[in-house]
């Protein structure tokens, strides 16, 4: 990774994207409101990086990489992968290109097919997008397994013979089997417990290296976020309020809300002593986000214009833009 | 670099080395068979079904031929169950009576499911404007009473066993429909689905690969208590003077001609119904203990 | 509350469309012509003319569909083939009856069934718990017109109890009653034990317990206000096929309602009749099921609108 | 450990199984811990530790069938509570010892206002009016940082937030003023802004009302910022109990390096975790020696053979792990015996 993050090529390009869900209602089941999960925005994901959304539930990270992979049609905007515009793509075009795209999730009950062994789950991977001639699916469903660190016997069993991290592992193969150029991850090791979080991390890690592998991870954890990612975006209320490098987003973050999540984690270590920002009250409705700054309703640092303007997100650093106007 | 370290601690040993599959049927056999009840509702179940494939062999008698003399006989060692108000031979026409229950029951059963089938799984994986248009159409048909939607399909196709079986088969998609709906909506909402479109897997392989095979368990439990409603509805029927005509020895029609011998002979009306209760029961505790293995909700 | 039963009604008027449709599209089936069965045998050619005129029946068939509609809101269902009266002349004579034993019926099903489901729940696996799911299972499992026949049997023909059939005094219902109504309440029994057992596993049960209370407070005042929630639903279902069921009761006692009057209609070909008793059966189920909703809406306030 | 008379609750050889089909699951296999007077206790651990299990057999709320208490003593006060009466049990439960729970959404009845379910509580214990109990809880409301608590009071569970239900969980708790509180895994289900909030407010509260607290949970963070003590527990044992912050900057037991190693730091880059190898053994299958001793990088024969009992070797440190024994020399020599 001798190559600084500025100089390497974008692979993903986000444009202005907007998710809202509809909310049926009235007497024919009218669209009487909408979730705004995702309102309006716009970041990239370079070759070879890994860039993590952050953000608490319903920020709208998890809504983010189910648009980019098209699993919910988006609102509006663009999605430029490898200069293709994702959503411009017809039905076919897009199965074909999905081989590029794959996506690993939390659960690691849901995310099997509890009647297929994991022979068919991963073999199936294989057929749908033809990437394997048939009479060599076996080895290389034998050389997935090894690539994560499984036994080829494990081929025979089912999803529910095998431990939460195991699953999880079974997930990353099928990803890993089309040969793909992205993985979303979302919030792939939430579910796991700590030691086992450790060893998926790790097998995440050297297989981005060895499959030269672009994440975009999406996480609540700032701790797994901070050892995953090269860049960081810190999403509220479907908006992006800080995208930085690593280390400057946890040296010096910017925006009042990354500050205070970085100061809500309680830490065990006791060399590092913060200054704790205690946020008050709940996370608006995204059916009727405040005004203004999204995050006005609870910053500590309130002004009035942050009620009446939105905030656009500036660059105030090299390799750092935040959406504040206090910051600004 | 390689990955750290192998673990996967299920090891396999030689006894289980078997096909996955067969270790699965297994699995659920021994669920199933922990349910001493419903073992009892499939051996009721599967003796029946012996007795309607084996009717004319195990027949003492011709269950049509009509023997006036010996009318309105009570159970003897000749007749063990009497005989009806034709001299019939009460048992003979039970065991061929079998035939015809089970029929209905299994054709009108696998037509309501089929149909009801297609409609849940389009309204439920499609959604938007289909699911829709089919909800609305269950709907409707749900906001008939009981069998009266049969009794209105029976009073247009007129009287007979055939459109017994089509109108419990109608009378059966409903509920075969909104099962099917609701377990797709929540199969559609699991990973796995999501994570086989993002393969990009086409709709087609996703239902019949991904999505009916999880939903076929509750179908499964719903069919097999629905075949209990099913016979009963035609045996319902057919005592109307719906289904079944003379001289079918259906159980319904038997148990109607006993009606009017109440005073004087009521073993005529006694062993057909005991006759649909055994085969309704067996179904239905068949289909409890189907539940309780195969549906996880239920589980304890 | 009122906005989601004005919106509720409302819902129904498509139902109720929609079932008149089915009756009507049905009796479209019914081979042969009407107005060739309407005028009799050696009826002229000229005669079955303008009797279908006169019927309505040359006309488009969503025209013929407009007006059956629009005469039905009008408590015009034509009149009956047999009897020449009007239809819901005839039906509103036996509708009382009908509804009377229904209403018996659900009645024997709504307390019978919640009691032994409760006492099932409470005291799983007990003596009678085992014992009432054995009854509830033979309660879904034997024909109503069978019971119907042994209860008369055992209770009218050999023991002279109650009379053998007709409507009309208290122990006229009694045996109809509870012939319609054991299967009812042999599923309500065996819902209500469900819910409840299901419910005892919930979270707030034990919150509940952590809390100190006693068991039975905790079953009866946490436990059973959740666990009807779902009966309520149920008992609407029977509500429907229970009035389904009529036909086959009225039949056994011989009760002159409003299932003996379709039965009989459909012997005879008496198509409109027919037509009229089932939407008639049916509007009312509908509007029987739009109260389970509002009761169900007050009963469980968070069930969402949308 | 501290031996004076400020222990309010102490636990001796809790056992805890669960008979299933599959067998028996020794779910709490011999634990011991004590809690002082207005302390804070951790219990932490993954999965499968039986952390859960321990909270609630404490309050003998263990689903019975399937599970039971199978020895061991709990002295509550001085008076064990496994040999006393249910009725006797109910008049602690809530009012003495408090319990709240992980999800705060399904924890609460949905059919109850919020102020109902914690006036119901705070009449069965103290006796009180309807008026004045719904009073009172309406207090406790706003004590635990709930805006208009009067109208807050009459809302149904499902019109609250998930932090509030937690506060209204808390508020419950605390109405009677219980001498210890456990709370088990209070603030997983919850957001980590919120999380702050409920961990900030069961700090304060447990100054004001001096209670004493149990905090099960699998955050090491959590029981850094919040525990004096804490117990580390991994396959139905206590594997380490010590200082909380001593677990930190000196642990001791090979499980309890392999967890910190594990987790991901804020305050420093790593290029790769060092992680525990393998997965906890299943219930139904306990190696007959160490729990740990397939998974520990230090194993040696006397590990798989004997389990290690839980030891003193410090002022306020207490592990079960063989490498503080006597016997580990000894333990080396054998099996390179048993190798030859």
């Amino acid at each position: 990774m001798g190559v600084p993050a500025a100089e390497k090529k974008v692979l993903l390009k986000v444009d202005q994207l907007k998710q809202y869900f509809p909310i049926k209602g009235g007497f024919f089941g009218r669209t009487i409101n909408h979730v705004k999960a995702v309102d309006d925005i716009t970041f990239d994901i370079k070759q070879g990086e890994t860039l993590s959304i952050v953000g608490e539930s319903g920020c709208g990270k998890s809504t983010t990489g189910r648009a980019i992979l098209r699993l919910d049609e988006p609102t509006s905007g663009s999605i430029h992968f490898q200069d293709r515009d994702l959503l411009s793509l017809g039905k076919k075009e897009m199965r074909r290109t999905r081989k590029d795209l794959q996506v690993i999730f939390q659960d690691p009950f849901a995310s099997l097919n509890p009647r297929q062994t994991i022979g068919k789950i991963l073999g199936e991977a294989l057929a749908i997008q033809n990437v394997v001639p048939k009479e060599n699916r076996k080895s290389r469903i034998e050389e997935l397994l090894g690539h994560v660190g499984l036994r080829p016997e494990s081929m025979e069993r089912y999803p529910h013979e095998f431990s939460g991290g195991q699953r999880q592992r079974i997930g990353i193969a099928r990803a890993l089997a089309v040969d793909p150029k992205l993985i979303i991850c979302d919030e792939a090791v939430s579910a796991l417990d700590v030691s086992i979080q450790a060893q998926v991390l790790n097998l995440l890690k050297s297989l981005q290296r060895q499959f030269d592998l672009t994440f975009l991870f999406i996480s609540h954890d700032l701790g797994v976020v901070r050892h995953i990612s090269d860049r960081v975006m810190v999403m509220y209320l479907g908006k992006i309020v800080e995208i930085a490098d690593k280390k400057s987003i946890f040296e010096q973050p910017q925006h009042p809300y990354t500050r205070a999540l970085l100061s809500a984690i309680p830490v065990p270590n006791p060399v590092h002593e913060r200054e704790r920002i205690l946020l008050t009250g709940d996370v608006p409705s995204p059916i009727d986000p405040p005004n203004g700054c999204r995050f006005h309703t609870r910053c500590p640092f309130v002004q009035d214009i942050c009620k009446t303007q939105l905030p656009e997100l500036k660059r105030s650093a090299q390799n750092h833009q935040v959406a504040c106007h206090i910051v600004s | 670099m390689k990955p750290e370290v192998v673990i996967n601690n299920t090891e396999l040993n030689v006894k289980e080395r078997k096909s996955p599959k067969l270790r699965h049927w297994k699995a659920f056999y021994k669920k199933f068979k922990r349910n001493k009840l419903a073992l009892v509702g499939g051996y009721i179940v599967l003796f029946y079904i012996l007795l309607a494939i084996f009717a004319p062999l195990i027949s003492p008698q011709d269950p049509y031929e009509i023997d006036l003399v010996n009318k309105l006989q009570p159970p003897s060692a000749e007749h063990l169950m009497g005989t009806d108000d034709k001299g019939r031979d009460i048992l003979s026409r039970l065991l061929y009576g079998t035939r015809l229950s089970l029929t209905v029951g299994f054709v009108s059963v696998f037509f309501g499911a089929f149909i009801g089938i297609l409609l849940g799984l389009a309204a439920g994986y499609y959604g938007k404007w289909i699911d829709t248009v089919i909800m609305r159409i269950v709907d409707v048909l749900l906001a008939f009473p009981g069998i009266l939607l049969a009794l209105a399909i029976i009073s247009a196709l007129g009287p007979s066993l055939i459109n017994v079986m089509v109108a419990v088969g109608v009378f059966s998609i409903p509920m075969f429909a909104r099962i099917v709906r609701g377990s797709t909506l929540s199969v559609r909402k699991l990973e796995y689905i999501d994570a086989i479109r993002a393969l990009g897997a086409t709709d087609f392989t996703i239902i019949c690969k991904h999505i009916f095979p999880n939903i076929l368990s509750p179908v499964i439990v719903q069919a097999t208590l629905r075949l209990a409603t099913a016979i009963l509805s035609a045996a319902g029927l057919s005592f109307l003077g719906l289904g079944a005509q003379p001289p079918s020895p259906e159980w319904g029609a038997m148990l109607s001609s006993g009606r009017d011998y109440l005073f004087s002979a009521p073993h005529i009306a006694l062993f057909p119904g005991i006759a649909i209760s055994t085969l309704v029961l067996g179904f239905n505790i068949f289909g409890d203990g189907l539940r309780d293995a195969l549906d996880p909700r239920m589980k304890k | 509350m009122f906005v989601f039963i004005i919106r509720r009604v409302l819902q129904t008027i498509p139902v109720l469309l929609g079932v008149s449709l089915v009756v009507f599209l049905i009796m479209q089936m019914v081979p042969g012509d009407p107005a060739t069965l309407l005028a009799g045998e050696g009826a002229t050619k000229e005669t079955i003319e303008s009797l279908r005129h006169e019927l309505g029946l040359d006309r488009p068939i969503l025209y013929q569909y407009v007006d059956y509609v629009l005469h039905a809101v009008q408590g015009d269902f034509g009149e009956s083939l047999r009897s020449s009266r009007p239809v819901l002349d005839e039906i509103m004579v036996r509708l009382p009856i009908t509804l009377e034993l229904a209403l018996a019926s659900i009645f024997i099903t709504v307390v019978l069934g919640m009691i032994a489901g409760i006492i099932s729940a409470t005291k799983q696996y007990s003596a009678a718990d085992i014992s009432i799911m054995i009854v509830a299972l033979l309660g879904i499992s034997l024909p109503s017109f069978w019971l119907g026949l042994m209860l008369i049997y055992f209770f009218s023909v050999n023991l002279h109890l109650f009379p053998v059939s007709g409507w009309g005094t208290f122990s006229h219902m009694i045996l109809p009653a509870i012939t319609l109504g054991a299967g009812g309440a042999a599923i309500v029994a065996r819902m209500t034990r469900s819910s409840m057992l299901e419910v005892v596993r919930q979270d707030y049960i034990r919150t509940a317990r952590a809390k100190g209370l006693k068991e039975y407070i905790i079953i009866y005042k946490h436990g059973l206000k959740n666990a009807l929630i779902p009966v309520i639903t149920v008992v609407g279902l029977q509500f429907g096929a229970l009035l389904g069921g009529t036909v086959l009761t009225e039949s056994v006692f011989a009760i002159n309602g409003l299932g003996r009057l379709i039965v009989d209609a459909i012997r005879t070909r008496d198509l409109p009749m027919v037509q009229g008793g089932v939407l008639i059966a049916s509007v009312i189920f509908v509007f029987m099921n739009l109260a389970v909703d509002v009761l169900y809406r007050y009963f469980n306030k968070r069930i969402d609108l949308n | 450990m501290n031996q004076d008379a400020d222990k309010i609750l102490e636990v001796k050889n809790l056992q805890t199984h669960f008979f299933t089909d599959e067998g028996t699951s020794k779910a709490v296999n011999g634990i011991s811990f004590s809690l002082n007077k207005g302390e804070t206790l951790g219990i932490v651990g993954e999965s499968g530790s039986g952390k859960s299990i321990t909270s609630l057999s404490l309050l003998r709320l263990i689903p019975s069938p399937p599970g039971k208490i199978a020895g061991g003593s709990i002295l509550f006060k001085g008076e064990d509570l496994l040999t006393k009466s249910e009725k006797q049990m109910r008049s602690i439960r809530g009012n003495e010892i408090s319990m709240i729970f992980q999800e705060p959404m399904t924890s609460l009845n949905p059919v109850y206002s919020a102020g109902e379910q914690i006036a119901e509580a705070i009449r069965l214990h103290q006796k009180l009016g309807k008026k004045e109990a719904w009073d009172k809880a309406v207090d406790m409301l706003r004590l635990v940082g709930i805006p208009s608590p009067e109208k807050r009071a009459k809302q149904e569970p499902h019109e609250l937030s998930g932090g509030m239900r937690q506060r209204v969980m808390i508020a419950m708790a605390l109405a009677c003023h219980p001498e210890v509180l456990i709370a088990d895994e209070p603030t997983t289900a919850l957001d980590v802004t919120i999380q702050a909030q409920i961990l900030e407010l069961i700090k304060t509260l447990q100054k004001d009302f001096g209670t004493a607290v149990i905090l099960i949970t699998h955050d090491l963070g959590v029981v850094y910022e919040t525990c004096d003590r804490v117990a580390v527990m991994y396959a139905g044992k206590i594997v380490e109990y010590t200082l909380a912050k001593e677990i930190f900057t000196n642990p001791k037991h090979p499980y309890t390096i392999g967890l910190l190693n594990s987790l991901p730091r804020l305050d420093m880059d790593q290029e790769e975790l060092t992680t525990i190898p393998g997965t906890v053994p299943s219930p139904y299958n306990m190696p007959k020696g160490c729990s740990f001793a397939p998974r520990c990088p230090h194993a040696k024969g006397i590990c798989e053979q004997a389990v290690p009992d839980l030891q003193a070797i410090g002022p306020s440190t207490e592990v079960s792990c063989w490498m503080f024994t006597p016997q580990w020399e000894k333990a080396y020599d054998a099996q390179e015996k048993v190798g030859i």
